[in-house]
């Protein structure tokens, strides 16, 4: 049969980048094909040329055997190819309604087509299974059901070709689980898809063949049967992955935050945050596990001095946090100088400024710290902490002077990571530390966080990746509706019973 | 002059008359703001046309050949900035700034090259647009109250009057309830949403840039075909600006922009009333003073009424293809 | 040998409809009647004024004639410094013996339009419509106010200006819609003193078939039927005769007023207005005229300090 | 549009002198047509503006006030806030200044005098921007807006307190009276006599000295780190601990401060009155100034200047060449802000195809 996709020598470069070498590789029509690999690797630039935003240097693509010039989403479109992107392309202030309709109205009036669209979007969400209302607004929806309003974009359209960038990265369990289950309709209907993710458990989960790239170029295709995630990781990273970090022995030291009673509402009145109580000690990791959207961001920017508690008090250190009466402004920077360092959950958006340099990304934050001579900052001393930390921190490219928006997501969020912990923090707020980010780098991520917490740091992590949880916690406490439902020990820790909690069921 | 003086018809009448202006630029920036193109060379554009339709008008005797060339410089220069802002991903603000400086500049030195009037152009005379008089104006004339109604307030204007008006309805029919205006909104927003769902952003961009180079002509238009009778260097007087503070203030939703240029027609229209009245308690207020009267009173609206005012997103960036 | 003769026009610029406009016509009919030329430059900004009277000392220009207030300290410095160079400054005051500073007694002028705006109007209610509200234009509305309170004591004026910044001398449409409001506030004859603004207020007029007075130059010809009359201000003349002075040597320093008396400001009844000026309307004007110069009426000039009586 | 493949000296100085060129050469055309010989018009402005010493001066003076302005708009583009008000500033800087001489110049030494006409200029101005930074900080209202209003509010304010106040009894002109000699800026020309009889004063260094400051604060401490994150990415900001409705009001406050100062070089420089419009635009040329030199303290020196070179040889192009009016020189601003400020990579491709064909 013809392969439904055929790279043949595809090459790209971005100036002296080479994103692409000679990549060649086919998808088999009616499979799930996988593609991993490091970040940085080249899976979104291929992906890209697959969909018509770049023009490649050299190669040709083959589409059911024929060679085709893609060189516009609009064409890529129209021969039947659909991509669900990394970061969301909807329009936020629009209804979903809308944003499927977009690009395919039907016709001038949006009002002769609406109603028609509706019920074909609605006749799809019935036969997909896909819990979305149409005339919901995108802003108003949950992370999960905007992936999944991608989707429904890309079935509206019948797109025969569906590609999916990292579709899992912000996904719970659940929603990853209820993500496949389509990806297995669509297969059934004879569509092909290609799935880009840095979890290697999906990859063995649900595609027939994988491809394994590294610095632009293939360096392994293989029937998924054949092969096993250690291969995998093997074949990406050039070098086997440690499963189970070392750690010191579980022994917690005086408590370094009590929260006590914490309560969010929001200007409606809902609550957000009830009633949250739990303590947190020196040297011990306590994670916090849920879906996300229950309580668990607004937590965490509370504890960092981002957002201020309606009741309640937390103590740092025996005394209570100095939460301010109307305004948050400015309290971020009393908190970090108690010795409370916090890597946001979303970094693009609060963790890094896109538009300053790597270097000036490593002192956000701590900018007050870093004054020399006159108060004005000493460029030569910053130059230097910078470089070592990027080394040490294995930052790549190591280049301090680069934009840090032009580096991938796993290398801004190492220097997030690097800048925190080298604030020397007696508490450390994580907030999903991992979203999208390579095995190799989540290896060294998980070894810094281990090793402040084996240096007596008390650390509070926020993931909704129960492996995450599973690899760092020394203590689980499970969230959901704004509560805390449930906590145990990480010896105790078990799928199904922390789903439950995190479904809802009561303290046990 | 005392307090009950106060023209409440004539407040009116002088609202309606007034907001073309600011009506037809305040609409054509919504088109090119709401597509993601800062558009602060509105005063440009309508100085632009202003003389250009003045001076076609002149020499061809006929308003209608003035709207046309107007509308051509107008659009002309919507689609340099269009090029600037969408090919060559320059900036917007500076792109507009521009504009309005060499505008004022070439209007004048092109004016005075040809009419020797100190870069006035002569009186239109009969080229000006005339008045639409409505059917049966005269047999209710004389009626109290309905003949005010139907002799001047709805009727007694020009027909670009009548076409500002009903722009307003128009442009929000367009923005949303068409095909156009979805992904004109959608570029203005996320335009990478937009061209992920293969609609070409580059074009709608364009596309919203020439229709705002149309209606923007018809602000300089009527300001010299209709309102003046003639051009005369700097005519536009910060129409431009106010036109952008309607938008901003309305915003950029043509409804609210609407209640935004009528709020400067009317506080316009008061304060010229108000000058050398004697007001109950303060007395008679410095005409100087009395001038501030709508300046002030959109700050304290926007401060009180209308806090937050939420820009497209988009806006201003220049779209760069890339996940 | 001819005298070497300079002109610097203010922010306005030459073509201002106005004084500057005026200046320049009379150093043209100047030029024209002795082929004499004339170096005229306009300054933008008081800084430009002090750079460019200095500029034209330095070509050692026999006599500069700087137009507006605006360069009173300009002329006044520049005059120190150049004793040699004569200097006619127009609007305004400067020291020193090299300087002749033409003032006009504008509310003279403007009583007399004033008398024969009352006159014609039916409604007794006259408008004025100036471009900022500054001393100089309050000269002209007082003085148009005392000639038709003087026919009428209880005409009532309507005034407004059109605005604060340069652009108020160039906006006809803010002048149009000025006038127009006051005319559906009952207002049927209207003076406007508002440089280009003016024209939107003076076509207002025409439009609706109600009166305006004029300003500066003769401006009767703009719409023969509705205007009124023109309160001329012969700045064309102050310049002519300046110009004409040095020519034959008679050029004096000092400050001159001029009122009507001496011919700097007047009405204007010509072919174009002949029609709307009735022979009582004449005869008024005419005795209103010869009681000014005559010194049997006083106008007040509200510059002195005084308040305005109207 | 990428420079990345353009060596340093071609996006720094290859491109925008072509631009400039570009510019220039559509307002030769424009010139031609008006019947003038471009050629000889081009070499009256650069003679005036920049070889003759006088001259030079003068641009020198232009530009010590549009530093000024420029400046104010540079500030607080970099918290991301569009500040069109600077214009009403200065203006009621002047207002600031005034006040200071009327109650002062009688009795202050000039060592005394003059910073007290600073200090008034300054908080004047940034009084004049302080309730648009207020209102943007605390209830969202967008400053283009309110600085906007601000600017009509300045004008009506000023007319009314120049008229009513500030007019010397008797007086025609629309000014105030002139301050004493003690208050008047030391000109440049006391000490270097080649620069002629021009209003050049000590403002110039002034206006340098705040571009060092400026250039110091925003780039290299770390108010100026904040300024620029709050800018950047608000969120990002809040997250550094950055106080940011502070950071908006102060920032507004420093901005009017610093276009309230350019009223100092105009007034107790040159004037040594308060007069009405005596800002003249320069506001506004400020917003282009802080637009094309880049919110840089480099850029901001070198379109001031250039500014300043229009202004002067400009006038000098009208005196010389009665076809050519004055609003030439305007036409040429925009054209030159088009040119170089807006599609100043227009040339970039063609540059990188001429580099690589040599390379190749
Ligand atoms: N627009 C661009 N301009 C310049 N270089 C680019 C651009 N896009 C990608 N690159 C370069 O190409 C390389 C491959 O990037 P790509 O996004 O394809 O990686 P990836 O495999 O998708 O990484 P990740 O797993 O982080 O998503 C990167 O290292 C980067 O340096
Ligand atoms: N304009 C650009 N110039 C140079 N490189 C770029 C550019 N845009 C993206 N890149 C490169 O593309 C790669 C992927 O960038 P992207 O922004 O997609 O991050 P990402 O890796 O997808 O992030 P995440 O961690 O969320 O997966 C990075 O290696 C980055 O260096
Ligand atoms: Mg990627
Ligand atoms: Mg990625």
């Amino acid at each position: 049969m013809q392969p439904a996709v055929e790279f043949r020598g595809i090459s790209k470069h971005f100036g002296a980048v080479k994103a692409n070498t000679d990549v060649s590789f086919t998808v088999a029509k009616g499979a799930i094909h996988g593609l991993v690999g490091e970040n940085g690797a080249g899976k979104s630039t291929l992906m890209s040329i697959l969909y018509g935003y770049y023009q490649a240097d050299g190669g040709d693509i083959l589409l059911d055997g024929q060679v085709r010039q893609i060189r516009s989403s609009q064409e890529a479109i129209r021969l039947g190819i659909g991509m669900v992107h990394q970061h969301f392309m909807l329009v936020d202030n629009m209804t979903v309604l809308d944003n499927v309709m977009l690009g395919t109205e039907g016709g001038f009036r949006l009002a002769s087509h609406r109603a028609e669209a509706e019920a074909k979007l609605r006749e799809i969400c019935a036969r997909y299974r896909l819990d979305v209302d149409p005339l919901a607004t995108i802003h108003d929806l949950s992370v999960g059901v905007q992936q999944r309003v991608e989707i429904l974009k890309q079935i509206y359209r019948s797109a025969n070709i569906l590609i999916l960038d990292e579709p899992t990265a912000v996904l719970t369990a659940q929603e990853t689980e209820s993500l496949f289950e389509i990806l297995k309709l669509f297969k059934e209907q004879g569509k092909t898809i290609i799935l880009i993710t840095h979890k290697l458990q999906e990859i063995m989960d649900i595609t027939d063949t994988v491809t394994v790239m590294r610095a632009g170029r293939v360096v392994g295709a293989v029937e998924t049967a054949r092969t096993s995630k250690e291969e995998l990781a093997n074949m990406m990273v050039g070098r086997p992955i440690e499963n189970n970090l070392p750690r010191a022995p579980y022994s917690p030291g005086k408590p370094v935050l009590e929260v006590k009673g914490l309560q969010l509402k929001d200007n409606t009145g809902v609550s957000l945050l009830d009633d949250i109580d739990f303590t947190l000690r020196a040297g011990e990791i306590v994670a916090i596990a849920g879906v996300s959207g229950n309580g668990q961001s607004e937590l965490m920017e509370i504890l960092s001095g981002m957002r201020l508690p309606t009741a309640g008090s937390a103590d740092f250190e025996g005394k209570p946090l100095p939460f301010k009466r109307h305004d948050p402004d400015g309290l971020p920077l009393v908190f970090r100088d108690l010795g409370i360092a916090h890597v946001p959950e979303d970094r693009l958006r609060d963790g890094v400024v896109k538009n300053f340099s790597v270097m000036q990304n490593t002192f956000l934050g701590y900018q007050d710290h870093i004054k020399g001579r006159w108060g004005l900052f000493d460029f030569k001393r910053i130059a230097e902490r910078c470089a070592g930390l990027l080394k040490e921190f294995d930052v790549r490219p190591p280049n301090p002077d680069l934009r840090i928006g032009l580096l991938s997501g796993g290398n801004q969020q190492k220097v997030v990571i690097a800048r925190e912990v080298l604030a020397k923090p007696k508490l450390m707020l994580v907030g999903q530390p991992t979203r999208g980010v390579d095995i190799g780098t989540i290896e060294a991520i998980h070894t810094q966080l281990l090793a402040l917490r084996d240096a007596g740091v008390a650390i509070l992590l926020v993931s909704v990746e129960l492996e995450e949880v599973r690899a760092l916690a020394d203590r689980i406490l499970v969230m959901c509706g704004g509560r805390i439902t449930g906590e145990l020990p990480i010896n105790e820790f078990d799928t199904t019973r922390i789903g439950l909690l995190m479904g809802g069921t009561h303290k046990s | 002059m005392t307090f009950e003086d106060l023209h409440l018809g004539s407040i009116v009448v002088s609202t309606v008359r007034n907001a073309p202006v600011l009506l037809f630029a305040a609409m054509a920036g919504l088109f090119a703001e709401r597509s993601g193109v800062i558009d602060i060379g509105l005063e440009g554009k309508i100085l632009a046309s202003a003389f250009v339709s003045a001076a076609v008008a002149f020499t061809t005797q006929n308003p209608w050949y003035g709207i046309l060339a107007g509308i051509a410089v107008s659009v002309v220069i919507a689609l340099l900035q269009g090029a600037i802002a969408i090919t060559q991903k320059g900036n917007q603000l500076v792109a507009g700034i521009a504009i309005n400086i060499a505008m004022s500049g070439l209007t004048f030195v092109v004016a005075q090259y040809f009419f020797q009037q100190g870069g006035r152009t002569p009186d239109l005379g009969e080229a000006r647009l005339g008045e639409v008089v409505l059917p049966g104006s005269a047999a209710v004339a004389d009626v109290p109250v309905l003949g005010w109604i139907w002799t001047q307030l709805l009727g007694g204007h020009t027909v670009l009057v009548y076409a500002a008006f009903a722009l307003v309805p128009l442009v929000h029919w367009v923005l949303y309830h068409t095909r156009f205006g979805l992904r004109l909104r959608a570029c203005g927003e996320n335009p990478h949403a937009a061209d992920a769902a293969g609609v070409s952003v580059e074009r709608t961009r364009y596309l919203a840039m020439l229709i705002a180079g149309v209606l923007c002509s018809f602000s300089g238009a009527y300001l010299a075909i209709v309102q003046s009778g003639f051009f005369l260097r700097d005519m536009s007087a910060g129409a431009g600006y106010l036109a952008l503070t309607a938008m901003v203030f309305g915003n950029w939703r043509p409804f609210y922009t609407f209640l935004g240029c009528l709020m400067f027609g009317f506080f316009g229209a008061v304060q010229i009333q108000l000058e050398g009245v004697d007001l109950p308690v303060v007395g008679r207020i410095p005409g100087a003073l009395i001038q501030m009267v709508p300046y002030v009173v959109t700050v304290i609206v926007l401060a009180g009424l209308m806090a937050k005012s939420v820009a497209p997103k988009a806006i201003g960036v220049p779209f760069v293809k890339s996940r | 040998a001819d005298p070497k003769l300079g002109i610097v026009y203010d922010a306005g610029g030459k073509f201002d409809k106005s004084f500057n406009q005026s200046a320049f016509e009379g150093a043209s009919r100047f030029k024209k009647d002795t082929g004499i030329n004339f170096i005229e430059v306009q300054a933008s900004s008081d800084t430009q004024a002090e750079q460019v009277l200095r500029g034209l000392a330095r070509k050692k220009l026999d006599l500069i004639a700087s137009i507006g207030f605006a360069q009173t300290q300009a002329v006044q410095k520049v005059a120190k410094e150049f004793p040699n160079v004569r200097f006619v400054l127009i609007d305004g005051v400067a020291q020193g013996n090299n300087v002749n500073s033409v003032t006009f007694k504008e509310e003279e002028g403007s009583y007399l339009v004033g008398v024969a705006g009352a006159l014609a109007s039916r409604t007794k209610k006259l408008g004025f419509i100036g471009g900022i509200d500054i001393p100089l234009i309050r000269t002209f509305a007082c003085g148009y106010a005392q000639g038709a309170k003087s026919v009428d004591k209880k005409a009532e004026i309507v005034q407004n200006m059109v605005g604060t910044t340069a652009a108020a001398w160039n906006d006809p449409a803010k002048g149009g819609e000025l006038a127009r409001s006051q005319f559906e506030r009952g207002v049927d004859v209207v003076f406007a003193v508002a440089g280009g603004s003016g024209m939107g207020t003076l076509q207002m007029a025409k439009e609706k078939g109600k009166l305006a007075i004029g300003v500066d130059s003769n401006q009767n010809h703009l719409y023969p039927g509705t205007m009124l009359t023109s309160m001329v201000k012969r700045v064309d003349n102050a310049v002519y005769d300046s110009f004409m002075q040095m020519k034959n040597g008679t050029w004096k320093a000092g400050v001159t007023a001029k009122g009507l008396k001496e011919g700097g400001v007047d009405w204007a009844l010509d072919a174009n207005n002949r029609k709307l000026i009735t022979p009582e309307i004449e005869k008024k004007v005419l005795g209103a005229r010869k009681d000014i110069i005559d010194g049997k009426i006083k106008v007040i000039d509200i510059r002195t300090g005084a308040a305005c009586p109207a | 549009m990428t420079t990345n493949d353009l060596p340093r000296w071609a996006t720094a100085v290859a491109l925008p002198l072509l631009n400039l060129l570009s510019a220039l050469l559509v307002a030769a055309l424009v010139i031609h047509l008006l019947g003038e010989d471009p050629v000889e018009s081009m070499h009256i402005l650069i003679n005036s503006a920049v070889v003759n010493p006088e001259g030079l001066s003068y641009t020198l003076f232009y530009a010590s006030t549009f530093v000024f302005t420029g400046l104010a708009v540079s500030l607080a583009m970099h918290a991301g806030l569009f500040n069109i008000g600077a214009e009403g500033q200065m203006y009621l800087g002047g207002l600031g200044i005034t006040i200071a001489m009327l109650a002062f110049d009688a009795t202050l030494p000039w060592y005394l005098l003059i910073p007290a006409g600073m200090l008034g200029a300054a908080l004047f101005g940034a009084l004049w921007a302080f309730v648009p930074g207020y209102l943007q900080a605390k209830r969202g209202s967008h400053i283009v807006v309110t600085t906007i209003m601000f600017n009509y509010i300045a004008s009506q304010l000023m007319n009314f307190v120049i008229v009513k106040f500030l007019i010397p009894a008797g007086e025609q002109n629309t000014a105030s009276r002139v301050f004493s000699q003690a208050a008047e800026m030391p000109r440049l020309s006391d000490w270097f006599p080649v620069l002629g009889d021009t209003p050049l004063n000590v403002s110039f260094f002034l206006a340098i000295i705040a571009l060092v400051i400026y250039g110091v604060m925003v780039s290299r401490s770390s108010w100026g780190y904040k300024l620029r994150a709050v800018g950047l990415n608000k969120h990002a900001a809040h997250y550094a601990g950055v106080k940011i409705s502070a950071m908006i009001v102060v920032t507004m406050l420093i901005s009017g401060a610093l276009a309230g100062l350019g009223a100092v070089n105009s007034i107790m420089g040159s004037t040594h009155y308060l007069s009405l419009n005596f800002v003249g635009g320069a506001g506004f040329i400020g917003i282009a100034i802080a637009l094309m030199g880049r919110q840089h303290p480099v850029g901001i020196f070198l379109s001031a200047v250039l500014f300043g070179a229009l202004t002067q040889g400009g006038f000098d192009l009208s005196l010389e060449k009665p076809n050519i009016p004055p609003e030439m020189v305007i036409f040429i601003q925009g054209l030159i802000i088009l040119f170089c400020g807006a599609m100043e990579y227009l040339y970039a491709p063609v540059l990188a195809k001429l580099l690589k064909g040599k390379q190749a």
